[in-house]
């Protein structure tokens, strides 16, 4: 049986989701053996032409030729896997979906003129068809080798839905907001992480994204019995996933309130 | 054969083994350069626009989302501008830690650079992986090495990619000692590792290229600088990070989505590990310096090929110093300092793997963001990449057009350049249109 | 049964002759600002002064001087994590000359000592025991790791308010299925413990510490005791109405309300020391051929937990919400023939927006009643 | 205390080896897989209706219910129909694959207590599967029941499973057949409509008929109801369910039905005991 091949593609991110493929040291080079690493310029010069049996796409599509580009990755793809924050809900750059995206290029570009991009950001999943996403900010390098390796055997892979709580409690760390008062985004924010901000003495920000039955509402009544500010509950829901669709319904609700 | 010919133009279309997207267009005419553009493509994604209105304790896990190469390089130099706005003294305890945090980056970048993406061109391979199929032990030393690096950032920092730990102040939760002493067993083996990375890469054949570079990097009398320090060079600047302005400037180039930095009235220079091999060569831990000297490694190097090189020798001054300062590591009392907000401005460095990586904010009264600019070592050296480049060029017209591109290409990837991070550059006058 | 007195240097002794005989001895230590069970060398590592105050969704931790060994409440750690852990491989393939083999995974295990468990925690015990040993097919890796273990429980003089063990019956001294049982006692004068062991291995332990038998006045010292922290439980659920105010109103329109608190996060699931619902995962190995199958907590607050033929059974709030309560306090009794609460309140305190089973059984009854 | 030299030794969940040693595509979505066991030991005795965890190592495992002939288990079987990624799997192996397997387990259908009553068996769809044993059984000693009738009822024609069979019972004097498909199709001329519609046919006798019914929930759910209000009595309602299962022999909790564990209380229940849960919702 032929290797499946593999391509990695990038639109806007920061390149740490497609590294998370090389942070696999220890299994890195049995990746490379059981699948055909056709295109990944970040770590090859190699380049061989699709079609591919599989496609890891990075980023988010902000600018107007990355409208076409995603619709020759799909085209050439056969199973297209949007990986990390950026592309499954658009990234912390959607922050400009909020913004005027004009005084964003301002802000930030000496001659506006020279910036082509669109205003907002969005995820693979809004321009094509995506058949697995694996959520994060950055993604867990242990779901993507699980990716691979129920790619290789034809397995559903298992990525969990449920919230960064079982994570919490699976691990043995004490629940940060019940004995710290700390507002945490965990009961609302999708698993996969291992539960590492509450580990370290902090709230969950929220990197993996919406859980599968958020309740945002409930969480934030409580975030304001524990004193945080809506401004601050609003910024909160706003940051790595705030085009996640549950983040961005409520988040838009408090800042209007 | 190609000499007569009128026009030849060369299209690194994507550049590969660099992190990010960037292009270079070349046109020649005779024996003439007619134009030669480093292009950074990569989306622009406005961090500085969207730090604004932001809370001075998100800046640091915002910014790390800038580079994910080397988010802890993006968390300290912007924990440090803040620390500065609010006028935060950090204790020894946490600037150690800050160190070796810094330190496992440092080794899983240079690791990752140095085996899987620069090793190849000088040894004729595609990449690591293909490297593997003919030296695997080489590979997998190269891979150890960088998950050595990882570790530390794990233990550290939470996670490799993106720490939760690093926040303004210090961090949000203390490391155990016992944590940092099980680490010891794993820096010893890397510094055998690295010392022998020095050995491996000194034996490589380097092309003859010694531009004359104006070196800027951080430095620090008492250590080889990395998250902090006063801004040097070897002609003469020496001033603290605040300056930076005074003597810096950043440009709007029409084909890059970059900004590029250059110094005021002089023009391009040159940041990463070479300028602070160069600046800071009595700093490095006496280890590393030893294995620099041993392969006649001595200031000033002025091969960009030779970065491998002292790459290699930083992964040893890395994994050396760690282990010295894991041996001197008490816990943390309190594992972050605090000061009351005001309205300020702040400004800090430190010395990413790949150089200088300047950050400014202004907080207001309530601590929210108000301005923020941020200047990444890669737009700090596209200048210098495109006069090496023009230098190169020069000197090779002759030869193939398949051998030029791929010693133009091998050129860029000295700087190591991480182009994702270098499409975030703020111009100093938000005025200019 | 004859009873002793322990003094806390004995304690010391006890936990030096338990890792003698070859015991790991976990106990309670303060760990990151709560309560918890971890590895313990010696009396040192205990929790000395520390009162732990809980309301639903909340924890504190408060220090006192007063030297007791053992006066807060309940930490968020049960015995569960130990004889049930969260997540463990159960078997894994071998490929042979002769095909595929399946090995069962038996890690190596030290038996465990636990010092300090308390009643309901040896209650949630027997009601695991009757769960994964009662049938006739049993959870061996718990069988396992339940013979080796060896429980000493202190009784709670020092309820919290979350607790109800006293009308769940199940405390606030323990009555079975520990090998010694002590109550601590701090008088102006004096600081003992008075023992009682529960198996002859417990016994064993006591006699070679060589302790002075226990005299009527501390006895009665001890049943004092016990009975004002039994009076001072500010919480009660009655199980047997439990039972049937569930069982005859799964659809009373009251489930809905619990829609706008519950954020399905499963905290009151994992926390609980009775609940023992897992699912399996696959694992495979790139590299060799080997395969396996992982076992981990799973919960019915999980949209997976019910998948099938396509979508979950249960897909809103309430009927994951019902599923829970209604296994808990209702089901439970069909299943195995007792609660499957016993009152410890954890769910209570770790519910990060404090949803209190006790109010919503007796939210149901009035509802019904009015 | 517990006994604990007392209890069993046996891990529940470790499966055997067994080998696929004929594959019969019954359509293309379902196949049934004959095994033996790969591990020299005796195969799996089972009874109508009973139950195996049937995996692939690395994919995972799932509940099926043995198909064959109880009083044969040399012919051990199983009809899978395609659903997701390991039945699929499972689907699509050829002879002489291996899979993992546990079992029997759960309830049977009361052969016996049916003795001397009609016996009426209703299936839809693929729920033939977990019947066709009972269907074997009952025939084997046809003398022993009133009558035998089987109700199936199939969305389309070519969902036909069990092709074989249905000729020869077809065929069978002892076995009285109602066949319908939920909606008019050009390939069919015989009855259209669900199986409730078949029963003024193939109910003769409400007060000793003993019915086995096996299908989609919903189907489940308006036989009972139907059957209870045409005079059968609930206790001889008999039903098969099925529910989410990770382990088959009550420790994972996932197939829970109100009080009833569905992998040892069931699959199996009667009316009388599974009906009210019936009528809550997401129970
Ligand atoms: C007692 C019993 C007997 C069964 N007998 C048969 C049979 O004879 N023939 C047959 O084809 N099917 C039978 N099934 C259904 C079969 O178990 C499911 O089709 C199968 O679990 C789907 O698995 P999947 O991974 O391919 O599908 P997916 O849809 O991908 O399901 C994912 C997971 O959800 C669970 N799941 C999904 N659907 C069901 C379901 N209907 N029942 C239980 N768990 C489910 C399983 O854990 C499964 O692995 C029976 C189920 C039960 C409970
Ligand atoms: S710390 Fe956060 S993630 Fe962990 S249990 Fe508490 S609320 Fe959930
Ligand atoms: S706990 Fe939350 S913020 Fe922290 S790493 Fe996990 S998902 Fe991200
Ligand atoms: S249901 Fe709540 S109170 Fe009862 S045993 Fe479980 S966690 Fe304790």
């Amino acid at each position: 049986m032929a290797k499946p091949s593999l391509a990695v593609w990038k639109f806007a991110s920061c390149d740490g989701c497609q590294l998370s493929l090389l942070d696999l040291e220890d299994e890195l080079l049995a990746v490379a053996d059981g699948i055909d690493i056709a295109h990944f310029p970040e770590a090859t010069t190699a380049h061989r032409g699709g079609p591919y049996d599989v496609s890891l796409v990075e980023g988010s599509i902000t600018t107007p030729a990355d409208l076409t580009r995603i619709q020759e990755i799909r085209a050439q793809s056969g199973m297209l896997v949007a990986i990390g924050a950026c592309a499954t809900t658009g990234g912390i750059q959607a922050l400009r979906n909020l913004a005027d995206i004009d005084e964003f290029v301002r802000v930030v570009y000496a001659r506006p003129a020279y910036i082509q991009t669109l205003a907002t950001s969005t995820a693979i999943a809004d321009h094509v068809k995506v058949d697995l996403e694996l959520a994060g900010c950055p993604i867990n390098k242990y779901q993507l080798l699980e990716v691979v390796q129920a790619l290789l055997v034809g397995r559903k892979p298992t990525l969990p839905t449920y919230s960064v709580c079982v994570e919490c409690k699976e691990r043995g760390t004490s629940c940060v907001m019940v004995a710290d008062g700390v507002a945490c985004l965990g009961p609302i924010t999708r698993a996969g992480c291992g539960a590492i901000c509450p580990a370290f003495a902090r709230g969950c920000y929220g990197c993996f994204g919406p859980s599968e039955s958020p309740n945002v509402d409930s969480l934030a009544a409580w975030w304001d019995e524990l004193g945080v500010a809506r401004p601050d509950l609003v910024r909160a829901l706003r940051t790595f996933n705030v085009n996640a669709p549950q983040f961005k319904e409520a988040s838009t609700r408090y800042a209007q309130e | 054969m190609h000499k007569n010919d009128t026009r030849r133009s060369f299209n690194v279309t994507e550049l590969t083994r660099v992190e990010g997207e960037g292009a270079l267009d070349v046109i020649v005419e005779g024996d003439e350069i007619i134009e030669l553009k480093f292009r950074i493509f990569e989306s622009p994604r406005f961090f500085e626009a969207l730090l604004r209105g932001r809370r001075f304790d998100e800046v640091t896990d915002i910014t790390a989302r800038i580079c994910g190469i080397c988010p802890v390089a993006y968390q300290t130099s912007s924990a440090n501008a803040i620390e500065d706005a609010l006028g935060i003294q950090v204790g020894e305890p946490i600037r150690d830690l800050r160190r070796m945090l810094y330190f496992g980056e440092w080794i899983e970048s240079h690791g990752l650079h140095v085996y899987l993406l620069h090793a190849p061109d000088f040894l004729g391979y595609h990449g690591g992986v293909e490297l593997a199929q003919d030296s695997p032990d080489l590979v997998k030393r190269g891979l150890r090495l960088k998950r050595v690096g990882n570790r530390l950032m794990e233990v550290i920092g939470g996670r490799e990619i993106h720490p939760i730990n690093p926040r303004v102040g210090g961090f949000w939760k203390a490391i155990a000692k016992r944590d940092l002493d099980e680490m010891v067993p794993d820096l010893e083996w890397a510094l055998e590792a690295a010392l022998a990375t020095v050995d491996w890469v000194s034996g490589f054949s380097y092309p003859d290229l010694e531009p004359d570079y104006e070196f800027v990097a951080l430095h620090d009398p008492d250590e080889y600088a990395i998250i902090g320090g006063r801004i040097r060079s070897n002609r003469g600047i020496d001033i603290p990070v605040h300056e930076w302005g005074d003597v810096f400037e950043e440009d709007h180039i029409e084909w890059s989505n970059a900004l590029v930095a250059r110094i005021k009235g002089r023009g391009s220079y040159h940041v990463g590990p070479l300028a602070r091999f160069n600046l800071n060569f009595e700093q490095l831990h006496p280890l590393a310096r030893a294995s620099a000297e041993r392969h006649g490694l001595t200031p000033p190097v002025l091969n960009p090929f030779k970065t491998i090189m002292v790459r290699s020798v930083e992964m040893v001054h890395a994994a050396a110093t760690c282990l010295d300062l894991i041996g001197r590591y008490e816990s943390l009392g309190a594992p972050y300092a605090e000061a009351p907000l005001r309205e300020s401005v702040g400004y800090g460095a430190s010395e990413a793997p790949r150089g200088l990586l300047y950050h400014r904010y202004a907080l207001d009264e309530e601590g929210l963001v108000t301005d923020a600019q941020i200047v990444p070592p890669t737009s700090q050296n596209q200048l210098q990449i495109e006069a090496d480049l023009r230098q190169l060029l020069s000197g090779i017209l002759d030869l193939d057009d398949d051998t030029i591109q791929h010693q133009l290409e091998q050129s860029i990837r000295n700087y190591d350049p991480c182009i994702s991070c270098a499409t975030h550059f703020l111009t100093l006058n938000l005025e200019r249109r | 049964m004859k009873r002793a007195i322990l003094a806390p240097t004995d304690l010391d002794n006890l936990i030096a002759v338990l890792s003698e005989r070859g015991f790991e001895v976990l106990g309670p230590t303060l760990d990151s600002g709560v309560v918890t069970l971890s590895s313990i060398d010696s009396t040192a590592d205990l929790p000395e002064g520390i009162r732990d105050e809980m309301s639903p969704g909340r924890y504190y931790i408060k220090a006192t001087s007063d030297g007791e060994l053992f006066g807060y409440a309940v930490g968020p750690t049960s015995l569960k994590p130990t004889l049930f852990p969260s997540r463990r491989q159960v078997w894994t393939t071998e490929n042979t000359d002769q095909g595929i083999i399946f090995r069962s995974s038996v890690p190596d295990l030290r038996p465990v000592a636990v010092i300090g468990a308390r009643p309901c925690d040896a209650a949630a015990m027997a009601v695991q025991d009757e769960a994964l040993l009662g049938g006739p097919y049993i959870d061996t890796d718990y069988a396992r790791r339940r013979r080796d273990l060896f429980l000493v429980v202190v009784n709670c003089t020092r309820p919290a308010s979350t607790c109800f063990c006293a009308s769940m019956g199940t405390g606030p001294a323990v009555s079975e299925g520990f090998d010694i049982a002590l109550t601590e006692l701090k008088l102006d004068t004096r600081h003992f413990f008075v023992a009682e062991s529960g198996s002859e291995r417990g016994q064993e332990v006591l006699d070679q510490l060589g302790l002075d038998p226990a005299d009527p006045d501390d006895e009665e010292l001890v049943r004092v005791a016990l009975e004002v922290a039994a009076d001072s439980m500010e919480r009660t659920l009655d199980p047997v109405d439990a039972y049937s105010v569930l069982r005859a109103q799964p659809e009373h329109p009251y489930w809905e309300t619990i829609v706008e608190r519950c954020l399905t996060c499963a905290n009151c699931t994992m926390v609980c020391p009775t609940c023992f619902c897992v699912t399996t995962e696959p694992v495979t190995s790139l590299g060799d051929e080997s395969a396996g199958e992982e076992r981990r907590w799973d919960s019915c607050f999980s949209l997976d937990y019910s998948f099938m033929g396509g979508s979950p059974v249960r897909e809103t709030v309430e009927s994951r919400y019902r599923q829970w309560l209604t296994h808990k306090l209702s089901t439970w009794f069909d299943q195995f023939g007792t609660s499957g609460c016993v009152g410890c309140g954890r769910c209570i305190t770790w519910c990060p927006v404090g949803i209190d089973l006790t109010e919503e059984v007796r939210h149901l009854r009035e509802q019904i009643d009015a | 205390m517990l006994d604990f030299a007392a209890l069993p030794t046996v891990d529940p969940m470790l499966p055997r080896p067994f080998r696929v040693v004929r594959v019969l595509r019954e359509t293309s979505d379902v196949t049934t897989l004959t095994f033996e066991p790969a591990d020299g030991l005796a195969t799996i005795a089972f009874g109508p209706a009973q139950m195996g965890m049937v995996g692939l190592p690395g994919l995972g495992e799932v509940p099926i219910s043995f198909s064959s002939d109880p009083a044969d288990p040399s012919q051990l079987a199983m009809t899978i129909r395609r659903a997701g990624a390991i039945t699929s799997a499972l689907v699509d192996l050829s002879a002489g694959d291996s899979v993992s397997m546990r079992g029997p387990y759960g309830t049977e259908w009361p052969m016996e207590a049916a003795e001397g009553h009609h016996l009426l068996i209703v299936a839809g769809g693929l729920g033939l599967a977990p019947l066709r044993s009972a269907i074997v059984t009952a025939l084997r000693r046809a003398d022993r029941y009133r009558s035998i009738s089987l109700v199936y009822g199939r969305r389309e024609v070519s969902e036909v499973v069990f092709a074989d069979d249905l000729a020869a019972w077809e065929a069978n004097p002892a076995m009285s057949m109602h066949l319908t498909l939920d909606r008019a199709d050009p390939d069919w001329s015989g009855p259209i409509g669900l199986v409730t519609s078949r029963m003024d046919a193939a109910l003769l006798d409400p007060a000793s008929t003993t019915a086995m019914v096996c299908g989609p929930d919903v189907m489940m759910h308006a036989v009972g109801a139907d059957l209870t209000q045409r005079g059968v009595a609930r206790g001889k309602i008999w039903l098969t369910m099925e529910r989410n299962m990770k382990c088959g022999v009550g420790l994972c909790g996932h197939c829970q039905f109100g009080p009833l564990f569905i992998c040892k209380d069931g699959p199996v229940l009667n009316w009388a005991t599974a009906g009210p849960f019936y009528l809550i919702a997401e129970v």
